[in-house]
């Protein structure tokens, strides 16, 4: 054993048997923003066998105030935060085998990538994606750790088939209109508290210390002095349809998801949510003034613009995104506003 | 009595840390539809609840003097 | 004001007037290890004005665990931290003004680094540093956040002069012999998390939002899932010879310091500590040893030798460190098995 | 009876999270060293001391009840 986990195997509950149970461990990330580079990089350095990141942007002037592996160079090359982030975890830590995915997380995509993969964390910035993680999860018994956060916020959360709780027992349906990182802001800290928390969580997964694994679910608030744990046990829904008696996965399906169309010669992409709800259009105005976009609207609907973004939203959810076929780039913007 | 206590942006609408409220009798939901309109907070209804700092399902009756906590899933990554 | 900062400018206890106050701040980092890295990177990306950061090491593979900065290069060509550090930095966020000084924090060396810094953030591994800090944050009213971690535990305080008690309140003396991350072992997530609570009091203070500061320190245990808030309003000791009524700043005088002397033509650099204390030789052999140190000993003192580091330490905390002329290197090495 | 906790590496020591003791009429500075012999705890004399989620000197007296919490400082970074 080299000399360069020296401090991590002089911790009793990792030691030199944990470290080499690291090393033989492989971790699905999904997402590569301000979550899944800072979780990258604390596993990366923490000597993990292999790391499989997914993500569907690219590295952008905002992304720098709080995601861990990018630069300024990355921003003018406008190169893919998966692809980016790949190339600073081997600076970092060549020892590491890394897959870099540039895409949507789809469930399809997820449940072929998930063959020997240990553990999923999550660092996406829908709920939509979360509960089609939280599927995957329950469907080929694979632990993942919820962890989100917006403004000096931020919670984190450890799932274990057949152990804890699921997602789907504690939300029931995809919340619409959770407060994201675009609409509510965000600080540095409080996403270093959440990576705190599920690389923790990850280390003691890894390491197969399941003793050890957090029952309860952690909110924090770093600018109010805030620190709440909710204990966990009585949340477990015999029925819920992802952990249930009789699981039917329900995020895995066609019918539960966002629908996207690209519509011919207009370039543009319409989005649909996957149930309809009511979008208060005077509050998403507010919202995307603070962003810097220019509004416009009506009862019935909202138009937005900023340099190449312009999109125009419903009352029901629905959305036109122009100026891209690319329907990926559309639902990142649309999810980035609603969660 | 029971103490209420919002997090995160719940705070920021009830334009309180806590209050304090006559609950015991309630379910967690009813308490919810009643907060959310006199407290006038919106989208409480997909908001997790605790009790004495566990989680509790929206049918669980609220006891004489039990601390609620109304804490938002947040989406942000 | 560009796109940059735009998540931070939407939380509403910075925004832009927050931003504008973040930009024309100078912060004195001491320590550009697991904590001044980390701390570095968050204030850098968060658009501080000018970073003053101060190390006497170079970077060695077995930082490269838990030292977000640093890479598998920066260790080949033995980069000073410092150095190291600010090219990261520049890379991350060329509107800061970065000052990287490579050499021992000395009382007489952070004194005149004082002039028109803001706010200091511990980052060292030694309580005598940290005392010294204490005592210039008193004598010249300027607030540091202390902060440390050691296993999967950790803690921070933050001290405001003429606000709260100051850590010679707390401490009374330098405690000897308290863990570190070589004797006791370190996990990347306790980094992270003390960093978290590090920026985000940072953030608060630099934007002037004094009646947010935490006023309790704060310890946790992330593996065994705790969290601890102790109240500190009690702890302000009128009598304190650092914040109180006759204030003397004992860790300013050199009688409080450690001793250090070159032998003569013998390559090794002697450490007195400034009061004789009892070192449990049999722990520290157990210690070493763990380290991958090759030690020998008699009831009286402990040689120890890994590669090219070689000392011998005796029972009253006195130690030879052989085969260097340079105190600073010297220092630390001591330090980082003393604390 | 007066609940005692310790953290970090003084819960290893112990071997314990936590203790019961009758430990009113002492002071901190009593109790610490009553601890340090009868559990075999080193260094607990450079432990901060909390009492009832509040830092306490060294002089402090303990009342029946209060829950007594040993922190060590740590010193790594």
């Amino acid at each position: 054993m080299s000399d360069r986990y020296s401090r991590q195997t002089l911790f009793p509950r990792i030691g030199r048997e944990g470290q080499d149970k690291i090393k033989s461990k492989h971790v699905l990330i999904v997402g590569a923003g301000a979550l899944g580079s800072g979780n990258a990089e604390v596993l990366a350095r923490a000597g993990i066998g292999r790391l499989t990141i997914i993500d569907r942007d690219y590295v952008e002037e905002s992304n720098l105030q709080r995601q861990q592996l990018y630069t300024e160079e990355d921003v003018a090359e406008k190169l893919p935060k998966a692809a980016a982030a790949k190339m600073r975890l081997e600076k970092i830590n060549s020892e590491v085998e890394i897959e870099a995915l540039i895409g949507d997380a789809t469930p399809e995509v997820m449940a072929g990538l998930i063959g020997d993969v240990d553990l999923m964390i999550d660092s996406t910035d829908n709920f939509e994606t979360r509960m089609a993680i939280n599927d995957i999860s329950q469907k080929y018994r694979i632990p993942w750790i919820y962890g989100a956060c917006v403004a000096s916020f931020g919670m984190s959360f450890t799932i274990v088939p057949g152990v804890t709780p699921c997602l789907n027992c504690l939300l029931k349906a995809v919340p619409l209109q959770g407060l994201t990182c675009d609409t509510g802001g965000i600080i540095g800290p409080a996403v270093q508290m959440v990576i705190a928390h599920q690389t923790a969580e990850a280390l003691k997964i890894l390491v197969e210390d399941f003793d050890a694994v957090r029952p309860s679910l952690v909110s924090f608030d770093l600018w109010r002095n805030d620190y709440t744990s909710m204990k966990m046990s009585r949340a477990k829904d015999p029925g819920c349809l992802s952990c249930g008696q009789n699981p039917e996965y329900p995020y895995l399906n066609e019918a539960n998801r966002m629908k996207t169309a690209v519509l011919c010669g207009r370039d543009t992409v319409q989005i649909r949510p996957p149930h309809a709800s009511t979008v208060d259009l005077q509050e998403m105005s507010g919202n995307l003034s603070a962003l810097g976009y220019e509004v416009k609207g009506n009862p019935y609907l909202l138009s937005a613009e900023m340099s190449e973004n312009r999109f125009v939203i419903f009352r029901d959810g629905r959305a036109l995104i122009h100026g891209t076929k690319d329907v990926a780039q559309a639902k990142s913007l649309y999810q980035r506003l609603f969660g | 009595m029971n103490k209420i206590l919002f997090f995160a942006h719940l705070r920021d609408e009830a334009g309180e840390e806590s209050v304090m409220l006559e609950a015991s009798g309630k379910t967690v939901a009813e308490l919810k539809a009643f907060v959310a309109e006199n407290y006038g907070i919106h989208k409480l209804d997909t908001a997790m609840a605790a009790i004495n700092e566990e989680f509790a399902p929206n049918e669980e009756m609220i006891k004489e003097g039990d601390v609620i906590a109304f804490i938002p899933p947040v989406s942000g990554g």
